[in-house]
């Protein structure tokens, strides 16, 4: 019979326990107790999380599926719908980097075409330790790992077809011992197509088609919510191999299936495998679901039915198909060469019902088991470590000498750096629809048949986060939108992947619960629903958290395809102008870190009336074609941003003169104007005819604007009320980009 | 001295690329092929003083390198032919 | 140099011109696009015969056994099976490609692009190997390439020396033949297109995966036959940042018009 | 019956890959490699009467499926024990 010790390997706490056994009305079996604790996992349930996540703002005339399915759609119009989401594959991608990733790309990518939509673009948002020390010297370890989770990204999802437009790298010693990857997959679908992950109409099929079932990550689920520590070395089975070509093979055949009206609902099997689609699908249709586990495909012999039902095994889906249809279901697969095989089917009686060889081994009522988990009010506290950390007394800061050399060397930050060593390793042209380039901005890809294209970017700032968690959450919100309005596409959608540490630490939780708040606020403000996401909690090394980490990822949609901006200067003689207030701060900023290994002080905040009609302003004027250019300040401040609208432009320089800021003795002053950072920046390009009317609009928005210079020459020259304060060579600054992440990665040349 | 690593995929592990080959020759007629299951296979030419010294090197780097101990072990071999005292 | 963009937020054109009909009275030329399992260009190549080039195009699945009497066969990009095993070395068995066997012998005009390529080499339509690139990493860039030989239907309406920016998407591009069949195909001037730097100078400094001789595309002894690395198909409108693919789909289409079968 | 097959590059031609780990060994400090060259190994279960007919067989699929004879050569090994007649 079930002991203690067999319930705490489970993971289950005694109030977990007590409310299973008064669900069931009995002691569970070992195989009930086991698809319990998957699902009540907070990976599987959000228990820590779910009442936090409610304050998300989640409707708006676009959306067609907020968050609950598998992902999440947005109309875009001409009948069609864009559905998305993103995922963590943090824990699997530090135990083994290449297979990690690669099953993290399967695994989103096929939430995406379980909605009926066909995926057209990926983004992985990264994240690692230090990937240098403080004299320039590679630290193997990352460099291990980045190589690995970037080939694993690109070995999957080149294999599949589906172009990485985009995303995002960083470096912080914090996340050493537990890396972030986050992935991110967009498809389209016919708007009254959506297909759902329901099971309804008793007496209809359940089909289960794909790869066969091994012994893979029977305690995958559960090690995603669980710290790592010494030991976890002995979880390495876990680690799966990727499959690609099984999943592309599934890819179109299901799509293939949904062209049909044969199907009634499908879902794939994830997380806590066939337990978590089974019962969410016959919870989801208020119905029951009976399978014979002995029907399963099976790769390895005597495998039991707890293991069966807890398996992980990659690319494998569960489909109810509507009685009477089958034959047209399986003719598609065997096109295909998959082998859809009947498992079971859908009962009346909202019963989870699993057999093997008719004999019954669980017997649990889905709606209780999929959404009757336990929901905690967690503690939260107030960090110990915030006042201190937010405290930076700039005047005690030496001030660099040559300022060119500075910018010089911020332009080689590993996170400011060109990622053309990874991008480049992502089939990103795949699908011929890839109308702005990864590295020139935010990813945009066409929707062929129509004018439009969505722009698509992941964005979030740790550090931030880290310093102020609601501001984090505000900023993430903010970047990532603006990135996207940068491309000339209006946000209509976001969703989220919330990175934490132990969410049973009161200072974890409150950190969490700032964020979200954080999170809300911009969306609400900019009016972008949420649609959907994902948590990943636990993600410490030793007792060690990372910086809290939350990551948008927000759909922007371009009415004219041919309207796209990227940030690059397309020629000599243009104005450029300055979209917001000239200055950043230097709390947080890359220049504090990278110069003076500081990270202290408070983020600049966001403003949101001021970002939206910021954002406004940018996808208003490129819509009517007044912009040739846009980039917004991130990262680095306004000189690093002026730079990369030079950096690949073919040589077109720039010469720009800002007004002084600060009084006469304020030596920060004109570092927070080269580098500090704050949001609501974008420096444009405008030819002589549009710029007036740019300016009278951005008046008319309240925004504040300058005309700030010229493009040409070869140099990029920044002075301040006529003033020289820095001046690089393009080819010092292309230099210096181009080499600051790639030098770790490829010898150099010989 | 001419030594050989194995790496193999563990039992437990699946193998798409041998499962992949073994669907083919299924359909090109080899219906006699239970199973396939696909390595890397590296031959390392050291010097070493014994077949001894020369598997503990090779071990080493197999441990070190060549195989990812998360899903594959490996297995090395030491050619003694010809290095045995003349 | 400044690159010119006069019009402001024109950098891209969109939707493409419209599509090039051939002459009056005369019928499209229909591209047969091949789908493998795991190819996954098919759809590319078939949006650059149907939309761009406005010529006919239809998928025929690897199972089948005709070519919808198609005048072009292209075995288009994807990893074929998954890559398993070698690149292109499974789907050289698939029952389709017999007929495309029959096809080439009488002279029909058969591409391989990128995956198609590696298709063709392991089913011996064209002589040589693809090796891993030299640095050991998938590769999508653009890149460039010099037009060496105009007299295959694939490269007849460009001229000798034109350079072509087209992009490329591969780990395994690192062309490899035997001494004796690389003095072969130079003799026989198979080869059909060449790495080279912007200006078409043909330098190693253009050639990004190491392939011997800068070798990027060759065709077979006959000339109908040809397979290249690079995408042309991902090259045919100004929004996709090349238009220079063109004329690869431009020459076939010409070449069929010439021989009076289309 | 248990076969094993060796795929390796010709001696010819370029191993881009066996170079690489190479030269991350001697960067590694294992200075007495002289030399590394990779290749494929795959475990082929087969019904077969006698080694021989396995080696036959597998053999011909070597040379049909597993080796591309333009780059590779391969070495086809049989597991003998346990199939002696008893
Ligand atoms: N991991 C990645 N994969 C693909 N593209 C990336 C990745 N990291 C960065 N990029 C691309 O490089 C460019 C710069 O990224 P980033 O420094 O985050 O700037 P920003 O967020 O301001 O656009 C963007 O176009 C981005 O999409
Ligand atoms: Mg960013």
């Amino acid at each position: 019979m079930i002991d203690q010790a067999t319930i705490d390997a489970h993971g289950l706490t005694a109030g977990e326990y007590r409310r299973l056994v008064e669900i069931l009305g009995r002691a569970p079996t070992i195989t009930e107790l086991g698809i319990f604790s998957v699902m009540w996992s907070e990976h599987c349930s959000y228990k820590s999380s779910r009442r936090h996540l409610r304050r998300f703002p989640t409707d708006g005339p676009r959306v067609l599926q907020g968050p609950g399915e598998n992902a999440g759609a947005v109309d875009i119009g001409d009948g069609l719908a864009a559905v998305f989401k993103i995922e963590s594959h943090n824990h699997p991608s530090f135990i083994e980097p290449y297979q990690g990733a690669a099953t993290g790309v399967g695994g989103i990518i096929r939430d995406i075409f379980t909605m009926g939509a066909r995926p057209i673009a990926l983004l992985d948002s990264l994240r690692f330790g230090a990937l240098e020390d403080e004299h320039g010297r590679s630290s193997v370890e990352t460099v291990r790992l980045v190589d690995g989770v970037v080939a694993g990204i690109a070995g999957y999802g080149n294999s599949i077809g589906i172009p990485t437009v985009g995303g995002e790298v960083a470096f912080e010693p914090g996340y050493a011992g537990n890396p972030l990857v986050n992935v991110f997959c967009l498809g389209v679908a016919k708007a009254d197509r959506l297909a759902k992950g329901v099971a309804s109409g008793a007496g209809n099929p359940v089909y289960y088609v794909g790869a066969r079932t091994g012994r893979d990550g029977i305690h995958g689920a559960t090690m995603a919510s669980a710290e790592f520590d010494e030991g976890s070395a002995d979880n390495r089975p876990a680690v799966q191999v990727g499959d690609p070509f099984m999943e592309k093979l599934l890819l179109e055949a299901c799509l293939e299936v949904m062209q049909t009206d044969a199907l009634v609902g499908i879902q794939d099997m994830g997380a806590a495998g066939l337990t978590c689609s089974t019962c969410e699908m016959a919870a989801r249709g208020g119905t029951g679901i009976d399978i014979d586990v002995s029907r399963v495909p099976q790769r390895e012999t005597g495998m039991t039915p707890y293991e069966i039902m807890l398996s992980e095994s990659q690319e494998r889906m569960l489909l109810v198909v509507r009685r009477g249809r089958e034959p047209e279901v399986e003719q598609v697969f065997d096109k295909w060469d998959l082998h859809a095989v009947r498992i079971g089917e859908v009962t009346g009686d909202g019963l989870l019902r699993v057999r093997d060889r008719g004999r019954m081994v669980a017997e649990i009522p889905t709606r209780e088991l999929a959404d009757g988990a336990p929901v905690y009010d967690r503690p939260t506290r107030y960090p110990a470590y915030l006042d201190e950390a937010q405290r930076l007394d700039e005047s005690a800061l030496p001030v660099p000498a040559d300022l060119a050399r500075t910018w010089l060397d911020l332009l080689a930050a590993p996170a400011i750096a060109s990622k053309r060593w990874v991008y480049r390793q992502y089939d990103h042209m795949v699908r011929t629809n890839t109308v702005g380039l990864p590295g020139l901005g935010a990813g945009v890809v066409r929707i062929k048949g129509t004018g439009r294209a969505l722009a698509l970017s992941v964005d979030g700032n740790g550090r931030y986060a880290w310093l102020d968690p609601r501001e984090g959450g505000r900023l993430a919100v903010a970047e990532a939108a603006r990135n996207v309005a940068c491309a000339g596409a209006a946000p209509i959608g976001a969703t989220n992947c919330l990175n934490f540490g132990n969410p049973e630490r009161p200072d974890i939780m409150w950190q969490f619960a700032e964020a979200v708040d954080g999170i809300a606020e911009g969306c609400r403000a900019l009016g972008i629903p949420i649609t959907g996401g994902n948590v990943s909690l636990y993600n410490e090394t030793d007792g060690q958290a990372i910086y809290p980490t939350p990551v948008l990822g927000v759909v922007g949609l371009l009415d004219d395809a041919a309207r796209v901006l990227t940030r690059i200067f397309p020629a000599a003689g243009l104005d450029v102008v300055l979209l917001g207030d000239p200055a950043g701060g230097l709390g947080g900023s890359e220049y504090l870190k990278r110069v003076h290994g500081l990270v202290r002080g408070r983020p600049a905040p966001v403003d949101f009336d001021r970002e939206a009609a910021l954002q406004r302003l940018v996808v208003d004027a490129s819509r009517r074609g007044m912009l040739c250019s846009a980039h917004d300040c991130a990262e680095g401040g306004f000189a690093v941003a002026l730079a990369e609208c030079s950096i690949e432009s073919g040589g077109v320089g720039a010469s720009v003169d800002l007004p002084v800021l600060a009084g006469p003795n304020d030596r920060f002053g004109l570092l927070r104007t080269l580098f500090g950072e704050a949001p609501s920046r974008i420096i444009v390009s405008v030819t002589r005819a549009g710029q007036t009317e740019l300016l009278a609009r951005a008046r008319d928005l309240g925004v504040p604007v300058a005309v700030i210079g010229r493009t040409g020459g070869d140099r990029v020259t920044v002075s301040l009320s006529g003033r020289v304060v820095a001046d690089v060579a393009i080819e010092a600054a292309e230099h210096a980009w181009a080499t600051g992440l790639a030098r770790h990665f490829e010898p150099p040349a010989a | 001295m001419r030594t050989r690593v194995f790496v193999t995929l563990k039992p437990s592990v699946f193998d798409p690329q041998g499962r992949t080959i073994a669907a083919a020759l299924g359909s090109l007629g080899y219906g006699s092929v239970r199973d396939v299951r696909q390595g890397k296979y590296f031959e390392l030419d050291v010097d070493a003083e014994t077949p001894a010294a020369a598997r503990t090197l090779v071990s080493g780097i197999a441990d070190r390198l060549l195989a990812n101990p998360v899903i594959e072990s490996y297995r090395v071999e030491v050619d003694d032919h010809g290095t045995e005292p003349s | 140099m400044a690159r010119s963009r006069p019009e402001a937020g024109r950098a891209v054109r969109f939707p493409p011109a419209p599509p090039r009909r051939a002459g009056a009275g005369m019928r499209p030329v229909k591209f047969a696009i091949i789908q493998f399992p795991g190819s996954n260009c098919d759809h590319d190549a078939y949006h650059a015969a149907r939309y761009v080039l406005g010529q006919q195009a239809e998928f025929v699945w690897h199972k089948e056994t005709g070519l919808r009497s198609a005048d072009v066969v292209v075995l288009p990009g994807g990893f074929s099976y998954g890559d398993y095993l070698r690149t292109g070395a499974i789907a050289r068995f698939s029952p389709v490609m017999q007929r495309v066997r029959e096809f080439a012998a009488t002279g029909g005009p058969v591409i391989g692009i990128c995956n198609g390529f590696q298709v063709l080499l392991e089913a011996g339509f064209l002589e040589g190997a693809l090796l891993r690139n030299r640095g050991l990493k998938f590769l999508c860039r653009h890149v460039h390439v010099r037009v060496e030989q105009t007299d295959t239907p694939f490269s007849c309406a460009a001229s000798v020396g034109q350079v072509l920016k087209l992009p490329i998407a591969h780990g395994e591009g690192n062309f490899h033949a035997a001494p004796e069949t690389a003095a072969a195909l130079e003799a026989n001037r198979q080869v059909v297109f060449r790495y080279c730097d912007a200006a078409g100078t043909v330098t190693g400094g253009g050639n990004p995966n190491g392939s011997l001789h800068e070798i990027a595309g060759v065709c077979n002894r006959r000339r109908n036959v040809v397979g290249l690395m690079p995408h042309p198909e991902r090259a045919c409108e100004s929004a996709l940042g090349s238009e220079d693919g063109r004329v690869v789909f431009e020459s076939v289409v010409a070449a069929m018009a010439a021989t009076g079968a289309a």
